[in-house]
């Protein structure tokens, strides 16, 4: 009897817990939301890494001196106001009363030691920092920065740079990001001590982040209890677990599947514009082409070629069939909202294959020639359906194309090596100014900057005018000089644009989260409907 | 009443290719206390009547005709669960091959205690004491010890007192006993033989005794049953048959089987059991291109082998604690004259092989020298001399169906050694081929078949003309026949007899049958342990034994003409 | 010395064709008997031969050509089964996101999967079956070093090895090289992947008829050794190998496709089933089901009806289960 | 049971020496690797990064060193358990690692325990009952079984249970109840609602395999004479089939199970990829994806020791079951 009692006891106490914890997961579902995404943040280490999944998820929980709005307007973070006081010189005026999650408060110092943080050699937001000359501190709430040259984008990217606390940096020895050469990791990797609307609660790498509301946030206090954060690489279990509600939130839903998301119930989705452009590069620097030396020469030097190859792409089917409407077909590498950017000079060459064909016997290429087009697999929406698509249709004006798609890292490496003579990219506007895209893709390649102009375009007056731009404070004779880049590079055929890309995010329709067209999703500001 | 009674019993395994009858209205019968021996060559159906009876038939054999009384009771009318209750418990079974009855991963002891708690519904300390019984019943030294030991642990000989011990276990009337000392060593075999006989006195057993040795059915049974592809040919007392056999078929049999009271010139052929043409004699000199040994000058022996010793060490097993080599042969000299024929008898294990193997280069000796004609054939050797030697040297093998290669057809198996020594071109060596056929008795049309298509002793024909077609002076032949049925081994032997007595071949003749040696050598090496103990003429050994294991075991020697 | 007299003759006849007589031989084996009487396998047959066929035959009988860039219209795209597009083509089975007629995609397809298990199966075959002779023959440390790497291979499973292959592959290749080798690479790393399991049999059955007289009786005659393990030993070791083989190119064409599955194999530019299916998983959630679910269902269909034939290969030639 | 015999000690003594000979190997094989894979610099920097920033990480990373240098301190350091640091997440390998090693190691356990439990008794049902419509149907549907790609068979499954019925979730690991550093998620129901769609896929192909393998096993003993000669003792079909018959034909199958435990642990790649099971598998192929080198080569490392371990409990209870192995 005894022993059937206590069998009976510890079914009851099993039972008991196996309730309690089936309770604790549906309370803790009542004010937590559960988001995915294909890739996870690399590290918690603010500097560590300029990439989006990282710098997304360090944005909930570290603050800027200036931040933007869920429409990308700048607005004051932990800088109340900032004011250039000479062409190199801005003033800075902190917020008060603000404390890092251990309470601690924030001040100047930490200011500076932020922007010296970033500036070192491990950090890879060198480029967004690097006019930065010194960080004056005038007093516990105010900062000088005085820059190299002028720049004035300056507080564009200033909204990329993290504010740490220097204590806590130095008692945990992170006070220079991850050292590549130290085989132990660093504090900073898995944990976080930010101003931000949430503090760092658990961090597994790739397998979950979850995140607390900071009670003593400075701005509007969030809504929502806990964020947790599981990555699922693959898109249709990403999908099924939003369907089986096992997900509120999913950052990068596959456009095939947001059609059949946004007729079920229980789930919206929402779509905007992003600042990203999708294009072709085309290397029209090179003697010969990589992929076919055999050639001997290189088609891409002809302007005539390249205008060819953009008019045998039919953007409009890539937008219906392969993007299902969701991407705005581009005339120029940049997109709506970034400063430069006119709707005037937005516009494409006509889709004409007959005068494709007849542009490319006129380059001398009545039979067409081979080349290879290299192409990210998991980088830009649908991006290898894209590359076979212009695949098909070159192949249609007798230029035989040969893809290759490989996942982002191995094709990064590719194109950053300088080792493709076609290849299709993206680029987002991080400062929403055309500089950001002149800098890195437009200006005569070296060391310093055109890093990634592997059309290996050179200009000497474009270039003049990028230098030009990167100084002028005046922003009326600035803009000028920036159409006018657009203007050479647009007649150049420099790239050939396909569309600019539009996002969309599906959550449960209970929850209200609005979208940003970086991608960035603002937690401080999501709400569970009542 | 009559222990078992047997009326008109077939049984038939139907199959696509028609039925096969494996027995065809078979009758006997046996009374309690004694033994009744089944004899017949393979095919004979003597396995499956003992199957029969313990309702144990191989799929998917089944009895078409016929009844089994068991004690008065129709065992055909038995339901599965009685049979399973009358095996075992009323009947029991032993097999040919102790190695393989136990179950290996259960002591002796637990076998024996499961069975007889199972039939006799006892206690397990009082089943344990019965077990211990039963093992000191079989003679199984120290039963106390032994009854906690795996099989494995056992030799050959004491396994099969374990088995017949288990057969025991319930005390049956009846024991069938199938081949139970073929796997055996002569004097293991007489052991078995002894503890069956006195079994049977004590418990008032009957036995059925199924073997194809008329030496085992000579000295052990009480009456006897020759049957001949399913059918009983002659059945009575065993004296009397053996004696006076009535039939034509038990009458080749027992001319063929060889004699060891006296040298015979030649065996009895059997020859219309086989299908092959009548062999009466062979005129192999007429053709023969190769050396004739009976013109040979005889100032060189053959063969000298010269105190050749072979150990093996046990090659890094995992199941052996230390590597002490076992010697394979010690220490063995003997030389082969010309157009000899030079015995080696012995047990399993006793070298005998070992020492073919030695001559022809398939080991290398520790230690001795061989010589061939005079020139050492031992170690690395010129090309032309070894080529020489490997033509000159051939042999012969037991199993007639893995010597030959079964992928092969017979006329390339044949040709093969003809091409590798280039004695001639692919025509010729196939007229040679169609000449050896025509020697051994088989038909042309036998060089395109494979060898599947053809009997136990066709296929040791086809392994000598194999042997034969180098034209070697020196033919080793390793059990040649120790596979065969008696009829198809007196082919066989005398095909060898006339191959020697013709061309004057020398050979080396490889046995553990006394009476074969007997039959066919002028010299005979008695081997024990990797030694020869005895080196005498043949006649000599079998008159006048010198050492005491030669006589041992010659008085072992089941024999049917005594 | 043991005597195993394991007398095959299923297995015997059926390799022992006699030119003259060889399909009246056939039809009298046991095998071919065997065969006849289990319709499962009879069907899986004819599904095999089908499907091989219709892959081999490809350029001849799909209805268009998926890898012709040049006919291939986006508009098309992603259209159901039975439907007819804008030009009047029709497309039984649908079309794939760029415009591809599945039921050709999957032909052609097939016929990429089919080349590399039967090429990765081939290559595995010849080296496990040399290695697993060599082994059995020679013995001693030659024998224990060929285990032990095996015994290494096996800890890495076939999906794993092919992975490090085609990881290490791409590194040193590079990029521009490793997309027209891909299919070698492939190649490679799942016949990499399935040797072991050739050189085990074929090492096994070596041993057993290495202890036979006759090659006993081979190597007294003086026989040279590779003519001992090429004509003596290997035709008797056929029945393992068959069996193996069979199994292995199913278990090749799903490596393959796992491996195509994973991003690692065949390019998209010419889709093996895998990749077709890779792709078509993309849109099963947004109910396009026929992208994936057609090359699904055709690859297990094929792998299916090697794995019957295999399956019942052992068997019929296992002689002790006869 | 009898005392363990000298030669027992002697054949687990040469197992164990292998063992390490095989992880001598694997650990070379994985130092190639490291060594000749690629460049892992570019995966680390950003996408803007420059030349030298790329030479600079090269210099911290020791790339220039002499080959044989690294790998001294490759096998030095994993001695001491170091697997370095990812490059890509930039955190501890083998604190990655043991997070992750329950969620494998549960999986493979669960799904070679499915496949034991259905595959033993199917495998003695098909080779006692060769005839039957159930054993034929247990062979051709296990055939099928083995002929869907995981990949294919878990996409279905999740769509099924998951998407159209809502029954089971359709990825990750779920109820999890933390005992010390393991978290199991097989003391809950909610934790085996998360765990069976993945055990299952995952364990068809061993069930295939086991199920044949023991018929096969039976089959053979079946026909051994040591059955017929229990039969012809008259011992019941059940202690026939179930006491001699069975153990006999399980003593090679428990080695092959054994084995084949090792490469569950590999095959659960896919189905951890699919199902978003937070394995060792999906970090294996994130880390094959990014050329993340540490992670590859500690995982090759990992699979290679727990091979070997399970080869030497295999080995171990292979001695203890087999008297011939046992005895002195």
């Amino acid at each position: 009897m005894m022993n059937l009692k206590s069998i009976g006891n510890l079914t009851l106490k099993s039972a008991a817990i196996g309730a309690a914890l089936l309770l604790a997961t549906q309370i803790q579902a009542a004010n937590t939301l559960r988001w995915s995404s294909a890739g996870d943040a690399l590290t918690m280490d603010p500097h560590a890494q300029n990439e989006t999944p990282t710098i997304n998820m360090n944005r909930q929980v570290y603050d800027t001196l200036i931040q933007r709005d869920q429409n990308l307007k700048m607005e004051p973070g932990l800088a109340l106001s900032w004011e250039p006081l000479s062409a190199t010189q801005w003033q800075f005026n902190l917020r008060r009363g603000v404390t890092f999650h251990d309470g601690s408060a924030f001040s100047a110092e930490d200011v500076k030691f932020s922007i010296e943080r970033a500036q070192a050699n491990t950090s890879d937001f060198k480029a967004y920092v690097n006019t930065i000359e010194s960080v004056e501190i005038i007093d516990d709430y105010t900062v000088l920065i005085n820059t190299i040259t002028p720049d004035p984008i300056l507080p564009s990217y200033l909204t990329f740079v993290f504010m740490m606390d220097q204590t806590w940096s130095l008692t945990h020895k992170v006070s220079s990001p991850q050292d590549y050469n130290s085989s132990e990791e660093t504090y900073a990797v898995r944990h976080a001590n930010g101003t931000g609307a949430y503090s760092l609660l658990e961090r597994e790498p790739d397998l979950k982040t979850v995140l607390q509301k900071n009670p003593n946030y400075w701005g509007p206090a969030a809504q929502i209890e806990t964020i947790i954060h599981t990555p699922i690489a693959s898109a249709p279990t990403r999908i099924a677990a939003l369907l089986s509600n096992e997900l509120d939130f999913v950052l990068d839903p596959p456009i095939q599947d947001l059609k059949r998301l946004d007729g079920e119930e229980s789930i919206d989705v929402t779509s905007v514009p992003q600042i990203r452009t999708i294009f072709l590069g085309l290397d029209q620097g090179a003697k010969r082409l990589r992929s076919n030396p055999e050639l001997g020469k290189n088609p891409l030097a002809d302007k005539r070629v390249r205008k060819a190859m953009y008019m045998a792409i039919d953007i409009r089917a890539i937008k219906q069939k392969i993007m299902r409407g969701l991407a705005e077909p581009a005339g120029i590498i940049t997109a709506p909202g970034v400063n430069g950017y006119n709707k005037a000079l937005d516009s494409r060459l006509p889709y004409d294959r007959k005068q494709a064909k007849a542009l490319l016997t006129q380059a001398g290429y009545p039979e067409g020639f081979k080349i290879r087009l290299d192409c990210p697999n998991n980088r830009y929406i649908n991006d290898e359906a894209i590359c076979q698509a212009v695949v098909s249709m070159l192949s249609k004006i007798d230029i035989k194309v040969s893809l290759n798609a490989q996942p982002k890292s191995i094709f990064f490496k590719t194109v950053g090596n300088n080792d493709s003579d076609f290849y299709l990219l993206g680029w987002g506007v991080a400062t929403l100014d055309s500089e950001y895209v002149f800098r890195y893709l437009l200006n005569t390649r070296s060391d310093k900057i055109g890093t990634w102009n592997r059309a290996n375009f050179s200009n000497a007056e474009v270039d003049q005018l990028i230098a030009k731009i990167q100084q002028e404070v005046d922003l009326a004779k600035r803009d000028q000089m920036i159409e006018q880049v657009w203007k050479i590079t647009k007649e150049d055929i420099t790239y050939l644009p396909l569309h600019h890309q539009v996002i969309s995010w599906a959550m449960s329709s209970k929850l209200s989260l609005p979208i940003v067209a970086s991608n960035e999703p603002l937690f401080r500001l999501a709400t569970y409907k009542k | 009443m009559s222990l078992i009674e047997i009326k008109n019993l077939s049984v038939s395994y139907p199959s696509r290719r028609g039925v096969f009858k494996a027995l065809q209205q078979v009758s006997l019968t046996l009374q309690a206390g004694e033994i009744h021996g089944l004899v017949g060559e393979s095919g004979a159906g003597k396995s499956t009547i003992g199957s029969a009876i313990m309702g144990l038939l191989e799929h998917p054999g089944e009895i078409s005709g016929g009844e089994i009384h068991f004690c008065g009771e129709s065992i055909g009318e038995l339901s599965d669960s009685a049979l399973q209750q009358l095996r075992g418990s009323a009947i029991g079974m032993i097999f040919q091959d102790p190695l393989t009855s136990l179950n290996p991963l259960m002591s002796v002891g637990q076998q024996l205690i499961e069975t007889i708690c199972y039939h006799l519904k006892l206690s397990k300390s009082a089943a344990k004491e019965r077990a211990l019984a039963l093992l000191k019943e079989v003679d199984i030294p120290q039963p106390e010890v032994r009854i906690n030991q795996y099989p494995h642990q056992f030799s050959g000989g004491m396994r099969q007192r374990v088995v017949i011990a288990l057969a025991l276990c319930s005390e049956p009337k009846l024991l069938i006993a199938d081949e139970p000392t073929t796997a055996l060593d002569v004097s293991v075999q007489a052991q078995i033989l002894e503890l069956i006989k006195r079994l049977v006195k004590k418990h008032q057993l009957g036995v059925i005794l199924v073997t194809h040795d008329m030496g085992v059915i000579a000295q052990t049974t009480d009456k006897v049953t020759v049957l001949f592809r399913g059918k009983v040919v002659e059945s009575g007392p065993t004296q009397q048959l053996l004696a006076a056999p009535e039939h034509r078929y038990t009458q080749s049999l027992l001319s063929a089987v060889p004699r060891s009271d006296k040298k015979m010139p030649r065996f009895t052929q059997v020859s219309w059991l086989d299908g092959a043409k009548p062999l009466d004699k062979t005129d192999f000199a007429r053709d023969w291109q190769g050396e004739n040994n009976l013109h040979q000058s005889n100032a060189v022996p053959m063969l000298e082998v010269k105190n050749i010793s072979l150990s093996f060490k046990a090659k890094s097993s995992i199941f052996s604690k230390t590597a002490a080599p076992t010697k394979a042969v010690d220490d063995v000299s003997f030389t082969v004259n010309y157009g000899e024929v030079f015995g080696i008898v012995g047990e399993s294990g006793s070298g005998k092989s070992t020492i073919a193997r030695l001559i022809t280069r398939l080991y290398n000796p520790d230690s001795g020298s061989i010589h061939y004609r005079g020139e050492s054939v031992v170690g690395k050797l010129q090309k032309q001399h070894l080529q020489n030697f490997r033509r000159r040297c051939q042999m012969i093998f037991q199993d007639p169906y893995s010597s030959i290669n079964p992928r092969m057809r017979v006329r390339d198996i044949i040709a093969e050694p003809i091409l590798l020594y280039g004695l001639n071109d692919r025509n010729g060596a196939y007229q040679r081929v169609a000449k050896l056929l025509d020697y051994l008795g088989l038909e042309q049309a036998a060089a395109v078949k494979y060898p599947h298509e053809f009997s136990g002793g066709q296929r040791q024909r086809i392994s000598i003309a194999r042997a034969l077609a180098t034209e070697p002076s020196l033919l080793i032949c390793d059990e040649p026949t120790s596979a065969l049925d008696v009829s198809i081994q007196a082919q066989i032997l005398n095909i060898l007899k006339d191959l020697q007595s013709e061309l004057g071949l020398t050979m080396i003749f490889i046995s553990h049958d006394l009476p074969v040696i007997r039959q066919m050598c002028d010299k005979v090496a008695v081997m024990k342990a990797g030694k020869i103990v005895e080196l005498t003429e043949s006649e000599t050994l079998f008159t006048a034994a010198q050492h005491s294991y030669s006589q041992s075991l010659l008085k072992l020697m089941p024999d049917m003409h005594r | 010395m043991e005597q195993t007299n394991s007398h095959t003759p299923t297995a015997e006849q059926m390799i022992a064709a006699d030119n003259t007589t060889l399909i009246k031989r056939i039809m009298d084996s046991d095998i071919f008997y065997s065969f006849i009487r289990s319709p499962l396998i009879v069907i899986a047959a004819m599904l095999c031969l089908t499907l091989i066929f219709s892959a081999f035959f490809a350029p001849w009988l799909a209805p268009y050509d998926p890898f012709d860039q040049t006919t291939l219209s986006l508009w098309a795209a992603n259209l159901p089964p039975l439907s007819t597009d804008e030009d009047g083509l029709f497309y039984l089975l649908g079309t794939d996101n760029q415009g591809r007629d599945i039921l050709s995609a999957i032909m052609y397809g097939m016929r990429t999967s089919l080349i590399v298990g039967l090429a990765a199966v081939a290559f595995a075959l010849v080296l496990g079956t040399s290695l697993g002779l060599v082994a059995a023959f020679f013995g001693g440390w030659i024998d224990s070093l060929l285990m032990r790497i095996a015994d290494i291979q096996l800890s890495f499973p076939a999906i794993l090895v092919a992975l490090l292959i085609d990881g290490v592959a791409k590194a040193v290749l590079g990029t521009s090289q490793m997309e027209s080798l891909a299919i070698y690479v492939l190649i490679l790393a799942i016949g990499l992947s399935e040797w072991v399991q050739f050189a085990r049999a074929v090492r096994a059955a070596a041993l057993v008829e290495q202890r036979k007289e006759y090659v006993q009786a081979a190597r007294i005659m003086g026989v040279p050794v590779p003519y001992i393990m090429l004509r003596h030993i290997l035709p008797n070791v056929v029945s393992p190998i068959l069996v193996i083989a069979t199994i292995s190119i199913a278990v090749a064409i799903i490596t393959e496709a796992t491996l195509s599955f994973l991003g690692v194999g065949i390019p998209q530019t010419e889709p093996s089933l895998g990749t077709l299916i890779r792709v078509g998983g993309n849109y099963l959630m947004s109910g396009e089901w026929w992208i994936t679910l057609f090359p699904g269902f055709t690859l297990v269909l094929l792998v299916l009806s090697f794995n019957l034939l295999g399956d019942w290969l052992r068997d019929a030639l296992n002689p002790r289960l006869k | 049971m009898g005392a363990i015999g000298l030669a027992m000690y002697k054949y687990l003594l040469q197992r164990l020496v292998q063992g390490i000979l095989v992880m001598l190997v694997v650990t070379f094989v994985a130092f190639a690797i490291f060594h000749f894979l690629g460049d892992p610099v570019n995966n680390m920097v950003g996408e803007s990064a420059t030349d030298a920033d790329r030479q600079m990480v090269r210099l911290q990373l020791g790339l220039d060193e002499p080959v044989i240098v690294q790998y001294f301190k490759f096998v030095g350091n994993i001695l001491q358990g170091d697997f370095g640091i990812s490059y890509r997440t930039r955190t501890s390998v083998i604190e990655q690692m043991a997070v992750r090693l329950p969620a494998t190691l549960e999986l493979s356990l669960v799904s070679g325990f499915f496949s034991i439990l259905f595959g033993i008794p199917m495998g003695i049902y098909c080779a006692l009952q060769p005839k039957s419509w159930l054993s034929r149907n247990f062979l051709v549907g296990s055939l099928v079984g083995i002929s869907i790609p995981t990949f294919l068979s878990g996409l279905l499954l999740i769509y099924l249970f998951s998407v159209t019925l809502g029954w089971l979730p359709s990825q990750g690991r779920g109820g999890l109840v933390s005992l010390g550093w393991w978290d199991t998620s097989l003391v809950t129901l909610k934790g085996w609602s998360y765990i069976i769609m993945p055990a299952l896929t995952l364990c068809i192909y061993q069930l295939t395999l086991i199920t044949r393998m023991v018929r096969a096993e039976m089959q053979e003993v079946i026909r051994t004479d040591y059955i017929k000669f229990a039969r012809a003792r008259g011992l019941s079909n059940y202690i026939v089939q179930y006491r001699h018959a069975l153990q006999n034909s399980l003593v090679p199958v428990v080695t092959i199970i054994g084995l084949q435990l090792g490469t569950v642990v590999a095959f659960s790649i896919i189905t951890e990829t699919v199902f978003n099971w937070p394995g060792l598998g999906q970090m294996f192929i994130q880390s094959i994806e990014f050329v993340d080198i540490p992670v590859m080569s500690a995982y090759l490392i990992f699979v290679g020791a727990f091979f070997v371990i399970l080869n030497l409990i295999v080995d171990l209870v292979y001695a203890l079951v087999d008297p011939r192995l046992r005895a002195a």
